[in-house]
């Protein structure tokens, strides 16, 4: 690695510099760290490694193959638009935590073993719940809690997986994986292990909550730098370790189809977009488990347009909260009126994750339905389909039309900043530029791409799905069928540990008082029993203790001389 | 199609007035308009319309390949993506009275 | 002292005096007594009492000296006479060890006596004191010497006789009490005694040591019966001297009145003579010619000797006085000191031994710092002592150190015999006696542990305003003690080693 | 660091004195309390220097000894340092001359009385932690646990208040019941059995005791080592919190713990001997009463709202997993036991130190208290952050590097369970540790008037649980403005914090040290 930084350390030096500076030197500074990472990452010679010995291990910090290194890419990508859309906060804590965030996500996906893939794990659990933090809202410290123990809770997990691992195969390199049939050997374990473990990352649903439950709960900023970087690093994960898991069709197929009816009632329009954001990852994790090189092409580029227009609707949706303080729906309505420009990225992020033609959605969902078609997979299809449908009733549609469209709120906020709209105006230029030329996005595929997304066939196909899906939102509308946006909350999996855990562990908690106090007084009142009994035997006053006559200590002795004398005699 | 030649402000009223009810009554008016004027709106209605039309015919146009044998279907997407829709808002309304809890429900 | 000295200079003369050495350790304090009670001046039978005691540990040395590089024991014929018709002193590792102790307690704590019999006693009386504490000395060196039954008890009254008047001269006047029990008490003991060694003589015809324990083998053969009882006699009147318990009910009085330096000179002393004396009796004399288990008395020795490590050790802890307190201790102590008795093999014997020298050194040390603290403050009672650590930071610390010894904690001389004792318990197969050792030196950490709370963990009252560290005549004693406490934890050249030799010299004989 | 180049074993007789003679200095100077601190740096730092210097001695495989002077037949005093002492030794004395920098920040602002005593026994104290780390045998070790205990007496009880002397008498009380009850017959019951007390690589006990007796032994030594705070032992700890701050760090993470814990490791390595007690099947029942005390500690850290007797909760917990390391007896375990007695001491040091920092500073001791106090502290808060994510094995800080080496042990051992309570105790560690700088960053600063008067009513409303320290908010100063702790104390947690971090990237030398101690005889389990 002649002349070239790790490409993770990169950010982790501009936190540190970040951290030393302030104002309008830092914003500089911070916009310089994903480009100085991209020149790095650029001039990586193909194929780097770099290794450090480690107590008895060698670490791979960093393994650059087609891969890791789209990734890398997406997250520097995904990195220097944060920031950008973040530049007018003057949050040192954010600004560092967002570099280090970056940073680890960056150095996870570089990491060719498991043991620096598990370091970075654990650094991205703990950089970014600062983002949560920073909100400094009534629920945000709650929330940020819980964000930490399931972030941590996966990367312990990892950890056990990684040692089960190892000890099965003796190696620690992160390759793939697979999933041995649950046999009870150290090498099932490990497997099952680090699967649930990236799982957790990937908030598979059932193990969700967290991301439902802190990305609307995170600044407006910071849930743009949320989205871009976990889940991708857990998607990731999946597609190096786990590649062609049958399994993995099942769980992607559920996790495409489980959030689109939260989303449907969900008020919270950013937890709209993290539902959402489950459902794209569910279409993912469907082409992983596939496993072709068609499948994997399309959830890796798949992947990488998520960032960008995910990115992008999370920052509308920023822009919004930044300038009215909200992202309920029940709230919100006709911000077209002064917010055109954020109107209009929001629309462009709202055509992409829809997978309109020319958007960047279409050239890589299109590949991961074909593989579920092609490899016999014709329930997966439809219920993908039908998710597909769903995303444009949420995304496509609820999140613009709420948000600026719909009832005029009568808000009449200002345009986001201008940092802002720069970024949202990149992430909406990338869309469509992926969109409607993705043979760059195809070249950085881990394999070869062999696929023509616009063909007549394909086109005409989505734009009948699509019209149609938006058609029946019209009619369910104008018939009043369509569900209001009413204030509420509606629970999920997460009842699970914020009620029913309470609930159990108050009361075994108040059960376990109640047994230390009654063994506590009934000890108490022995020990003091004794106590007493001790001294009434043996104090001054006691037994042993007082004076005794003369005569009654001859008798004593009389009495042992007696107790010989019989003994010796008998 | 006859029911969408309808005025969609009056359509959406439902969930219209629901969320107006509160705001300012004078603007109440300009609030029926999604896009600031019902011409806005209905264009976009129209052009919907036209791109679901055209989209019908090149089914019958443009040679599909099957993969599944419900997509031999004439009119498969358009079917599905539209049924789809119906199923999942309604599924979603009787989720909701499941799940649907008051804002405040974790807060104690 | 002139004799000692010319033994000094002229070698051909010590080789004469030399072979006198055993009846020097009775002679010397005897005529230092008799000199004493012819002093009309305190001050100036003191000077004789330290002179005799400091010669008399001189000669003890020589004599342990004489033994260790001897292959047999040395003995000595008075006046010539060889017994079974004359009295023999016979010297060997056991009781060469005993009179070093004896006479190295009365050497270390005599300048103590200066100050504090000074204070304690009458100046008329002063004088009569050092002659009775000289006496006394002299019958404890004596029945360590003799090797002769009768002799034993002679030397027995002439001590108990003294230390009953010492006992009396006690300021408070409950030490008149507390010495006519003692007297009773005593006298109860030694009279068992005299009927059990008089019982000896009917059967075998000799009070010398040596031939009664080749004589009782014979005799048992033919009379059983009066051997046997003859030992029981022997065992509960030594019992009583030594205060097993229950036999300990003199104890606590006697300690807790007696002249603070008294209290201090017998604590350290006479109860460990009198083991001696039982050690002698019943492993040299009875073990030797019957076999131990026709009485119970291991068993009975062992309950009672667990009985008084816990319950005197719990006695203690709710003692206010703490003169009381060290006496229970010593109560307790000596339990420990039967129990290696009671297990019976060599390594328990050395634990019991050694224990003897342990105890000897780290009880006078308590007892000298708290006759220090009596010494200024005039009393012993806890609730009277609050923050004495802060005025008499020098006595509290070497009370503490003394203490930590009690307890048992490493690197001090408790500790050593609590090792040796746990080794022969559990090389005897006896491995829960370890638990019942450790948990009664933990009751230690209760008692012991009051005292350092209350030294030095309250304010200190009004009643202390005037209280500091005693005289250097009573606290080097105290010092050396103190170090002596340390320093037989740390090398056991001439506590354990010696011990291990004569715990060899009594099992050696044991049938 | 210029090394002395002196022959090992005058470095082991100098590293045992040096402390002493410093008491000595140390009295010497009392009236001159400049001098008299001079004296307790200077001594700290040569002594640090020494311990250092024998490092490459034994990291080049020569196991230096001293002394061999026998008291008795069987009980010999003698040294012979090897990678374990040596580690034990280096994490004491570094963290000695760190602690006396703090120290004489936090005693001089808090105008803690009989400084010079504190001082003297800290010196005794620490000479008893070398002489623990470098004993060649049991009685050695035993000997100077006990004046361990006693040198450290004084300074739990330094308050001399009520409190003081009822958490002092606890302390004492318990460890010295437990080690005489206990320990001592376990030691002359493995002298009985074994006729040695040597340290012998491999052990000196396999196959000369069997089934129960192991069982049994193993028990004495578990619980008879107090120290080591294995629940139900564990409750001197939580008492002794009524100690100055620098005497809970000194408790908590230099010495007295780690000396607990190390004398079991020892035990296990060279007195069991690892592959026996594998072998045995005896240690399981203790790794599960250890893996217990691992989770009951954390939960009941949770309930505490003082924060001392919080992180004296989190100690026993991370104690047990030294303990569990050692007991669990596979080569990685016990690496990682090793290793742990490093990061924990780190990581719990500076979580102490920031404890101090915070009472010093705002005269607040309840977690309940320090809402917003991030914002006027924020130098000591960040520190308390990295400790505690060090505790918790969150990467980048040291203790990640621990704590991956036991569960990997506990795994070769087949330990499942162990290996998931080591996970679900991370967990614990975040939700009683981090809230602690989390609120004290986001949360709201009480106004001036509740921030440094008014805290009567909160203390009384916030006693969570039965915290085992009086509130001494009580007995405040008038208010003051908050600020940073005096700056002997900020560069003592910086030292501390930074040592932290650095242990994640150079844990290298550490690990090598421990690679060194016979861990391993070709066993497999």
């Amino acid at each position: 690695m002649t002349g070239n930084l790790a490409p993770f350390l990169v950010f982790y030096i501009g936190a540190a510099l970040a951290a030393l500076t302030s104002g309008a030197l830092r914003s500089a500074l911070m916009l310089c760290v994903p480009l100085a990472g991209a020149y790095n990452l650029w001039t990586l010679p193909p194929s780097t490694t770099l290794d450090l010995q480690l107590l008895d291990y060698t670490l791979q910090l960093v393994r650059a193959d087609k891969l890791s290194l789209l990734f890398a890419w997406l997250f520097h990508l995904a990195a220097f638009i944060a920031i950008l859309f973040a530049l007018h906060v003057k949050d040192r804590t954010q600004a560092v935590a967002g570099l280090v965030y970056a940073g680890s996500a960056v150095g996870a996906v570089m990491a060719g073993d498991l043991i620096t893939l598990f370091v970075f794990w654990e650094m991205l659990a703990v950089s970014s719940v600062f983002f949560i933090l920073a909100r400094g809202s009534a629920h945000s410290y709650a929330t940020a809690m819980r964000y930490l123990i399931i972030q941590v809770a996966s990367g312990v997990i990892l950890l056990a997986g990684i040692l089960f691992h190892a000890k099965a195969t003796g190696s620690i390199a992160f390759g793939s994986i697979g999933l041995p049939t649950f046999d009870g050997s150290a090498a099932a374990i490990g497997a099952w292990l680090i699967l649930i473990a990236i799982f957790i990352k990937a908030a598979v649903p059932l193990f969700h909550n967290w991301l439902t439950d802190a990305y609307p709960e995170a600044t407006a900023t910071g849930t743009v730098f949320l989205s871009a970087f976990t889940t991708k690093v857990a998607v990731y994960a999946l597609a190096r370790g786990f590649a062609g898991v049958d399994l993995l069709v099942t769980i992607g197929t559920i996790m495409a189809l489980y959030p689109i009816f939260f989303a449907v009632i969900e008020n919270d329009l950013r937890r709209v977009l993290s539902y959402s954001m489950m459902n794209q990852i569910g279409f993912m994790i469907v082409g992983i488990g596939i496993g072709t090189n068609l499948a994997i092409n399309g959830a890796v580029s798949h992947a990488f347009n998520d960032v960008i227009f995910k990115g992008l609707l999370f920052m509308s949706m920023g822009a919004v909260l930044y300038r009215t303080g909200t992202t309920k729906a029940s709230e919100l309505g006709g911000l077209f009126r002064s917010m055109p420009w954020t109107t209009t990225f929001c629309l462009v992020g709202a055509l992409s994750i829809s997978a309109v033609p020319l958007f960047s959605g279409f050239v890589s969902k299109s590949m991961i339905m074909v593989a579920a078609i092609e490899e016999g997979h014709p329930l997966v299809w439809l219920a993908l389909l039908f998710a597909s449908a769903g995303v444009v009733e949420h995304a496509g549609i609820k999140i613009p039309y709420f948000a600026f469209f719909a009832h005029d709120s009568g808000q009449r906020p200002k345009e986001a900043p201008l940092n802002m709209l720069l970024a949202m105006g990149l992430a909406a230029l990338v869309c469509i530029f992926n969109g409607a030329y993705p043979w760059i996005l195809y070249a950085a595929l881990p394999f070869p791409v062999d696929y023509a997304p616009f063909t007549f066939e394909h086109i005409l196909t989505q734009v009948q799905l699509l019209a149609f899906a938006v058609l029946a939102v019209v009619a369910l509308h104008k018939s009043g069928l369509y569900p209001d946006e009413i204030p509420s909350r509606n629970i999920d999996a997460e009842w699970t540990y914020r009620k029913a855990l309470p609930a159990v562990s108050g009361a075994v908690l108040a059960l376990a008082t109640l047994t230390r106090r009654g063994v506590e007084t009934i000890g108490g009142k022995l020990v003091s029993r004794i106590e007493r009994e001790l001294r009434r035997q043996n104090g001054p006053e006691g037994y042993f203790g007082r004076d005794w006559p003369t005569g009654f200590m001859a008798l004593w002795t009389t009495a042992m001389l007696g107790a010989y004398l019989l003994f010796a005699y008998l | 199609m006859a029911k969408g030649q309808a005025d969609p402000s009056s359509s959406l009223s439902p969930a219209a007035a629901a969320a107006a009810h509160g705001a300012d009554g004078a603007k109440a008016a300009d609030k029926h308009a999604i896009l600031g004027t019902k011409s806005r709106d209905n264009i976009v209605l129209y052009v919907l319309y036209a791109i679901a039309a055209v989209s019908l015919i090149g089914d019958f146009v443009i040679h599909r390949h099957v993969g599944h044998p419900w997509e031999a279907l004439p009119e498969f997407y358009p079917l599905y993506a539209f049924v789809s829709i119906i199923v999942l808002i309604f599924s979603a309304k009787a989720l909701r009275k499941l799940v649907m809890r008051p804002e405040d429900y974790y807060d104690d | 002292m002139s004799v000692l000295a010319a033994a000094a200079t002229a070698p051909s003369f010590a080789f004469v005096i030399g072979d006198h050495l055993p009846i020097l350790q009775v002679i010397v304090p005897l005529l230092g007594a008799v000199l004493c009670a012819l002093t009309r001046r305190g001050s100036f039978a003191f000077a004789i009492a330290a002179l005799v005691s400091w010669s008399l540990l001189g000669v003890a040395i020589m004599l342990l000296w004489q033994v260790l590089g001897a292959a047999a024991p040395i003995t000595y014929y008075i006046g010539g006479w060889a017994p079974p018709w004359g009295i023999e002193y016979r010297v060997d590792a056991l009781n060469a060890f005993i009179l070093v102790l004896v006479a190295g307690v009365g050497a270390i704590t005599i300048p103590f006596a200066y100050r504090t019999v000074g204070k304690e006693i009458d100046e008329d009386k002063q004088s009569w004191f050092y002659a009775l504490f000289l006496l006394c000395l002299s019958g404890l060196m004596g029945m360590a010497v003799t090797g002769d039954a009768f002799n034993i008890f002679v030397f027995m009254e002439v001590s108990s006789l003294s230390a009953y008047a010492l006992i009396a001269m006690g300021s408070d006047r409950r030490a008149l009490l507390a010495a006519y029990q003692y007297l009773i008490m005593g006298t109860i003991g030694a009279t068992f005694y005299v009927i059990g060694i008089g019982l000896l003589y009917v059967v075998t015809g000799t009070l010398n040591l040596a031939d009664l324990a080749t004589r009782i083998g014979p005799a048992f053969g033919t009379a059983p019966q009066p051997i046997l009882a003859a030992l029981a006699f022997i065992v509960v009147g030594i019992s009583l001297k030594l205060a097993l318990f229950p036999l300990h009910l003199w104890l606590p009085n006697a300690y807790a009145f007696a002249p603070t330096f008294v209290t201090t000179f017998l604590a350290a002393t006479a109860t460990k003579v009198a083991v001696y004396i039982l050690l002698r009796l019943y492993f040299t004399v009875f073990g030797g010619a019957i076999s131990l288990s026709d009485l119970p008395i291991a068993e009975v020795l062992l309950m009672l000797s667990i009985a008084a490590m816990f319950i005197a050790s719990i006695l203690a802890v709710y003692e206010d006085s703490v003169e009381r307190m060290l006496a229970y201790s010593s109560v307790a102590q000596i339990g420990c000191i039967t129990l290696g008795m009671a297990i019976a093999t060599r390594a328990g014997l050395t634990g019991s031994i050694v224990h003897l020298l342990n105890h000897a050194v780290m009880k006078a040390t308590l007892f000298m710092a708290i006759g220090a603290v009596v010494y200024r403050v005039g009393t012993s009672c806890m609730s009277e002592l609050a923050g004495i650590g802060r005025k008499m930071p020098l006595t509290m610390g070497l009370f503490v150190v003394a203490g930590l010894s009690i307890i048992g904690v490493p690197g001090t001389a408790g500790f050593i015999s609590k090792w040796q004792l746990g080794i022969g318990a559990v090389d005897a197969g006896l491995w829960p006696l370890v638990f019942v050792l450790v948990g009664s030196s933990l009751i230690a950490v209760i008692y012991i542990g009051k005292v350092v709370e209350v030294a030095y963990f309250r304010e200190p009252g009004d009643n202390l305003a005037d209280a500091r560290d005693p005289p250097a005549s009573m606290l080097i004693p105290m010092a050396l003690l103190g170090a002596a406490t340390i320093y037989f934890g740390l090398d056991t050249t001439w506590s354990a080693q010696i011990a291990d030799t004569a715990a060899q010299i009594l099992i050696g004989g044991l049938k | 660091m210029m090394l002395l180049d002196l022959p090992p074993e005058l470095l082991i007789k100098l590293a045992l004195v040096i402390p002493i003679v410093g008491a000595a200095a140390i009295a010497l100077f009392g009236r001159f309390p400049n001098l008299r601190e001079a004296a307790t740096l200077t001594t700290a730092a040569s002594l640090l220097l020494v311990v250092a210097s024998l490092t490459p001695h034994v990291m080049s495989g020569a196991r230096p000894e001293a002394v061999d002077f026998t008291i008795v037949r069987g009980l010999t005093i003698a040294f012979k340092v090897e990678p374990l002492g040596m580690l034990f030794a280096l994490v004491a004395s570094s963290l000695w001359l760190v602690n006396s920098i703090y120290s004489i920040g936090y005693m001089r602002a808090n105008n803690e009385p009989r400084q010079t005593v504190f001082y003297i026994c800290f010196a005794v104290a620490i000479a008893s932690a070398i002489g623990i780390a470098f004993s060649r045998n049991l009685f050695t070790l035993f000997l100077f646990y006990e004046t361990l205990t006693l040198s450290t007496y004084p300074l739990v009880t330094h308050k001399g208040d009520d409190n003081a002397r009822r958490g002092g008498r606890i302390y004492l009380l318990l460890l010295l019941t437990t080690s005489m009850l206990l320990l001592l017959p376990a030691i002359i019951g493995t002298y009985a059995i074994a006729g040695t007390l040597d340290f012998t690589p491999g052990g000196i006990l396999a196959g000369k005791i069997y089934g129960p007796v192991v069982i049994g032994l193993l028990a004495l030594y578990v619980f008879g080592i107090g120290k080591a705070a294995v629940m139900p032992v564990h409750f001197w700890l939580p008492n002794a919190m009524v100690a100055p701050t620098p005497v809970s760090a000194f408790l908590h993470a230099v010495a007295v713990v780690k000396a607990g814990v190390f004398s079991i490791l020892k035990i296990v390595v060279y007195i069991f001997g690892p592959d026996f007690l594998l072998g045995s099947g005896a240690a399981d029942p203790f790794i599960y009463i250890a893996g217990g005390t691992v989770i009951l500690a954390s939960l009941m850290a949770m309930t505490k709202d003082n924060l001392k007797a919080r992180l004296a909760y989190s100690t026993i917990s991370q104690l047990s997993y030294i303990v569990l390391g050692a007991l669990i007896a596979t080569k990685w375990a016990l690496m990682g036991s090793g290793l742990h007695i490093a990061m924990h001491a780190a990581g719990k040091i500076t979580l102490f130190f920031c404890a101090g920092a915070i009472y010093t500073a705002a005269r607040k001791t309840k977690v309940s208290e320090l809402s917003g106090l991030g914002r006027v502290m924020p130098f000591t808060f960040a520190a308390f952050t990295i400790g505690a994510l060090s505790i918790i094995g969150l990467p980048p800080l040291g203790g990640l590097w621990s704590k991956w080496l036991l569960a990997q042990g506990a795994m070769d051992a087949n330990h499942y369970a162990i290996v998931a309570i080591f996970m679900i105790s991370s967990l614990l560690n975040i939700a009683y540790l981090l809230p602690i700088p989390i609120k004290a960053f986001f949360g709201k600063l009480p106004d001036a008037a509740s921030a440094s008067g008014g805290s009567g009513g909160t203390s009384s409303s916030a006693s969570l649980g039965a915290a085992a320290v009086r509130d001494n908010t009580a007995t405040n100063p008038p208010a003051v403005k908050i600020k940073e702790a005096p700056l002997a104390c900020l560069i003592a947690i910086g030292i501390t914090s930074l040592a932290c971090i650095l242990l994640f990237f150079f844990p290298q030398p550490l690990y090598e040290l421990l690679a060194q101690a016979p861990f391993e005889f070709g066993n497999d389990p």
